[in-house]
């Protein structure tokens, strides 16, 4: 089977979706040459006028892309960075997600967002490596994280057909994964649905984007001393809490790791929500970014800062041993 | 409409002068909750400029938004069932004052946020046109937007894609409660022109003045020009919220009040009408508006059970609050 | 003993530390008037020198008191609105919150942004009646929601005196309360600390807000039933994990009730943090704003998606019932 | 510097050229992690400015920051460090080549949002004036920031309360790949002129060209003037960031790469000195760097423990993220 990366298939999705449907275009910063790498080939293939540069003016253009999709275009605009959702926060919640509402459904505001490397890219410091989902789903905007190439082609061409707005992060410890794939087989993956990576008896853990990858290395590691499934959300919101029960209702434990602040992220979510519905055998545990964490220059104490295998693996571990 | 027409643009004035001055009676009664942004004073501006717009062309309001709404063709019975947050409303009363909005004549909603609509509404003509409707926009503002950032941005990006957009800033002297010259540093119009867009000062108490510069802007625009800036010179006759109807805020000196209620747009309108005119056009206002309070007042309040209808066009159901 | 309501605590605590501290002054819209009605009586104290009306540029005036901060005094910023935090996000998130960690120590920025009126108010709509809290919580910038006059005071206080950024939510649903407060008792409350406001043995329910006060009526009301415990965190971010802890040990038992969205708030990190640390006799719950909630115009829907007392009855019952 | 000094000025930019040239080599041997955006070709104007500024003046910088950083007067061997994410570093490692800061001799920060320092700077100098020190700021930004909302507020603000800031744009003709053209509608000074700022345009590759325009504005702002805007034209003579070293973007023709090229600000600085001064100059740039690098080199990194060191001024010790 041929490979496709991660951020090819990104690309694909994108050349798929504007092939198929006239009114998807691309709005953004640097894409016509492509910066991110996501754009790439797009420019030529569809023309200037939908493969569009902006100056920068993150918010004018957010709120222009919800003008164009209340009038019935579907633009997919792509962030360099992840806190440039911090800059269109207004924007994207108090309008793009509320009209629908607040207009007493006269509206729909199909937008996606796209962040092309998510979270840390070693080296690029405080600024520029954040993991903003929590925020998201906290306010109730559709919010993925793929973790495969196949789930990044399928939730970003779910996203572009979806009527509300979605957040598309795409970590950047994910954009250089590969993975054997059948093209003939890529398929819109649908929003709201997880996925059990590795079927296992022992403990649920479930991983958010690239820490999938991490997540199934650990468990491989562990295999001699406890059967691992691997449950990846894909969508942080709507979450897939019919999927999760059920894998955690089989395994009775539950560890979570998120490559998010601690507080208020996904992660302490997915523990309320399971103790609410199910009895765990032991208490549950998460591994996370710090509380307030803002990420250092230094790579070592980047990398500190991060959620990794060895807190998971002893999370993993002492879940195993109580209750 | 490229020729004046007298009575119709003092029936407009005059038609949001009478809704208003009966939605105070409503909040006065308690009806209206919240209690409302009274557009009393600059009738003119709204009634000038969509006199000269076609039914198709796109407007944005404002938190002082029913007279923008009324004007371009909203039916005043609904009108004012929203502001009483019935189910007959035009948002089904989950909008309310300051959020009225009407697609289906082109209404893309009053909106909250200071400054907040200019690039929602770029992005909706720019959308609009390329799909091949020939049609222009018009967004309102007052004199406190012209400092917020997202709104020069999208005059930044309505200017750069040349996109038919009239800039229409109603300076009533005062946002809030802070003088247009405190705020202001440089003038409204040359904050367009910085912009390159064409920029004129017009006596926003003269409805047909307003409607004559609009009228000229706009058919520069259909002709093919880029966006503009109009700012008309108002004031604002009552209070800035309701809310100052019971807690007295201190910033307007009697003498100016009584200054500036001197040139009332209804009454410039209607002196253009001969008495006889005048009266018919009154009667039917009043009879107009009779009706709708009787619609408004004996119209169904929505179901609490209902609450989160619209959230999501996609229909997603919102996980309750509840245990 | 005198009466103090919870809005004139927070105008004496800004009196008390503009007095007490000369690098205190404030910044925001309308605050010379007092259209909030917090800043009533500090301009003619303190001058317009120390009380500064602002134009509506929400970004520059914040990060303007970032870099007031950074050069040594000590900003009171007053937001009109919740959502306004929303258009600031990246200003507070990006720079304030980060500056010190970023430079290795060499600043503090100590910022207090104040919210009076947080929440609904009723019949302001989708875009007036956020509650926040949970974004600055997962952020991790410093949040206090405070439920008293008393701790509206010192809470105020304590925020203005702290090095680090401080945002102050005081919910609509609070402002008019009023307590006996014995005016020379006044004193700072430590950032951090949470309080119990009713000792009880069987539940242990956390309130935030204004809920506190719903949360005292419904153990009142339940308690021949049941002797219900109120624990108030009033600091939201850091938390006093080890005062809760210590109350849920007794108790066994945890609901939770937040007036914000349900997905990544704080009742879901209470929950959490709770049950990786105290084995519960009974699974946790909470009582919040749905999922992504968007508040409604109609005074009914608006009341329908807050959490509220019946609510919390029944998610105490049922905690009592199980286990 | 308000006469002359030809030798300092060379020394300046000849500092910075040799400082970006020697930093380059360190990201291709993989020292420097992350990358850098190169301030090749455009350091008269640092040089120029800085020149103009006394020593107690605040400055911020931008992405592309380090010549402003060293311009101020950092020391070359703490600033390498910083890249190299050091202890010794400016930041101690914690910020690297975008937040590169030194408090103590005004540099208020690199900063890597685009837009972002304005109000920042604008807020310090307003706030060390009242304190009682007779300073003025000066704040670089690039031509893409002049259509970031955020500047255009603080624009507003600056030249409302009269704040002496000199806002200082580098007009290298991009943003990123973005063509000034496709990005800027009307002009830079436009911008400044319309909230009443005085705007000159100054030949950035002429560092006496810059530091004369500069010293004048700055006399004048002194003397009570308000803020005022540079624009100076310049050429990016490297990459965008280093990233482009690996990745080629196209966007510039070589043809007009080689005409930037050609008017470079150390030849023209240079050639005014006699041959023996500069060589002098050179020498003792080329041993301060050889020290420096040495210095940096041999300087340790942090201790992942303390990855979160700084995190608050208050002191507060964050969770951490494990289980
Ligand atoms: C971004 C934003 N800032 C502040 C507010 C609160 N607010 C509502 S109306 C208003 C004054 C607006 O003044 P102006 O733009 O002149 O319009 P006017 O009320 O005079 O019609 C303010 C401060 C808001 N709704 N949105
Ligand atoms: C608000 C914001 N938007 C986008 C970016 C990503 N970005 C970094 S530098 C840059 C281009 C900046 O152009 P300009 O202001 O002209 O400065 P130059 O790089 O040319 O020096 C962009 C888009 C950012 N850092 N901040
Ligand atoms: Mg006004
Ligand atoms: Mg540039």
């Amino acid at each position: 089977m041929p490979r496709l990366s991660y951020r090819k298939a990104l690309t694909r999705a994108l050349a798929d979706e504007m092939t198929r449907d006239e009114s998807v275009f691309l709005l953004g910063e640097d894409i016509r040459v492509a910066a991110s790498n996501v754009t790439a080939g797009l420019l030529k293939k569809f023309g200037p006028e939908r493969v569009i540069d902006t100056p920068l003016s993150e918010q004018a253009f957010t709120s222009f892309a919800t003008g164009a999709a209340l009038a019935g275009l579907r633009p997919v605009v792509e962030f360099q960075i992840p806190s440039l959702l911090f800059l269109v926060f207004e924007q994207i919640v108090n309008h793009a997600h509320k009209f629908p509402l607040m207009t007493g459904g006269q509206c729909e505001v199909p937008v996606t967002y796209l962040v092309p490397g998510s979270g840390s890219r070693t080296g690029w410091a405080g600024q520029h490596s954040d993991h903003p989902y929590g925020l998201f789903a906290h306010v109730g905007v559709t919010t993925v994280v793929p973790a495969t190439p196949a789930d990044a082609y399928g939730l970003l061409v779910s996203a572009i057909r979806h009527v509300d707005p979605v957040v598309v992060f795409a970590p950047a410890g994910a954009m250089d994964v590969r993975a054997d794939v059948d093209f003939a087989a890529l398929a819109p993956v649908p929003i709201g649905k997880g996925r059990v990576h590795r079927a296992g008896t022992d403990v649920t853990v479930v991983a958010v984007g690239h820490l999938v990858h991490d997540a199934l290395a650990v468990a491989d590691e562990l295999a001699g001393q406890a059967s691992v499934e691997v449950f990846d959300p894909r969508t942080l919101y709507p979450f897939d809490w019919d999927g999760l029960v059920e894998s955690v209702s089989r395994t009775g434990r539950l560890v979570v790791i998120d490559d998010s602040n601690r507080s208020c992220g996904i992660a302490g979510e997915i523990i309320a929500t399971v103790v609410e519905r199910v009895r765990l055998l032991a208490p549950p545990a998460r591994v996370t970014r710090p509380d307030g964490a803002v990420l250092p220059f230094a790579p070592a104490l980047d990398r500190a800062v991060q959620p990794g295998r060895e807190q998971l693996r002893t999370a993993i571990q002492l879940t195993l041993k109580e209750g | 409409m490229i020729r004046s027409d007298p009575v119709r643009l003092y029936r407009t004035v005059r038609l949001i002068r009478r809704f208003e001055e009966r939605a105070l009676d409503l909040v006065r009664s308690g009806a209206i909750v919240g209690g409302i942004h009274p557009y009393l004073g600059q009738e003119g501006i709204a009634a000038g400029v969509c006199a000269a717009l076609r039914d198709d062309d796109l407007v944005t309001g404002t938190h002082r938004g029913h007279g923008h709404v009324l004007a371009k063709g909203a039916d005043p019975a609904r009108m004012l069932a929203e502001l009483l947050g019935r189910v007959t409303g035009l948002n089904r009363g989950r909008g309310g004052s300051m959020h009225a909005a009407d697609f289906g004549i082109g209404v893309l909603g009053a909106n909250a946020i200071v400054g907040a609509a200019g690039a929602i509404l770029t992005g909706a003509v720019w959308a609009r046109r390329r799909r091949g409707d020939d049609l222009v926009g018009a967004t309102f503002f007052g004199d406190g937007a012209v400092n917020e950032g997202m709104l020069l941005e999208a005059f930044n990006l309505a200017a750069l894609w040349r996109v038919p957009v009239l800039f229409v800033c109603e300076n009533n002297g005062y946002a809030t409660t802070m003088p247009v010259d405190g705020a202001v540093a440089g003038t409204i119009p040359g904050r367009a022109e910085a912009f390159g867009m064409q920029a004129a000062v017009v006596d926003g108490q003269d409805p047909e003045a307003v409607r004559v510069a609009a009228a000229a802007a706009i058919a520069r625009m259909r002709a093919g020009g880029g966006p503009e800036l109009i700012e008309a010179r108002t004031y604002r006759f009552d209070a800035h919220h309701t809310f100052e109807h019971v807690v007295r805020l201190d910033y307007r000196a009697p003498e100016e009040v009584a200054v500036g209620r001197s040139r009332d747009p209804v009454e410039i309108a209607g002196g253009r009408l001969g008495d006889a005119d005048r009266a018919a056009v009154d009667a039917e206002v009043e009879a107009t508006l009779d009706a709708a309070v009787e619609f408004a007042l004996a119209s169904p309040e929505p179901e609490p059970a209902g609450a989160l209808e619209h959230l999501y066009a996609s229909g997603l159901v919102a996980r309750t609050g509840d245990a």
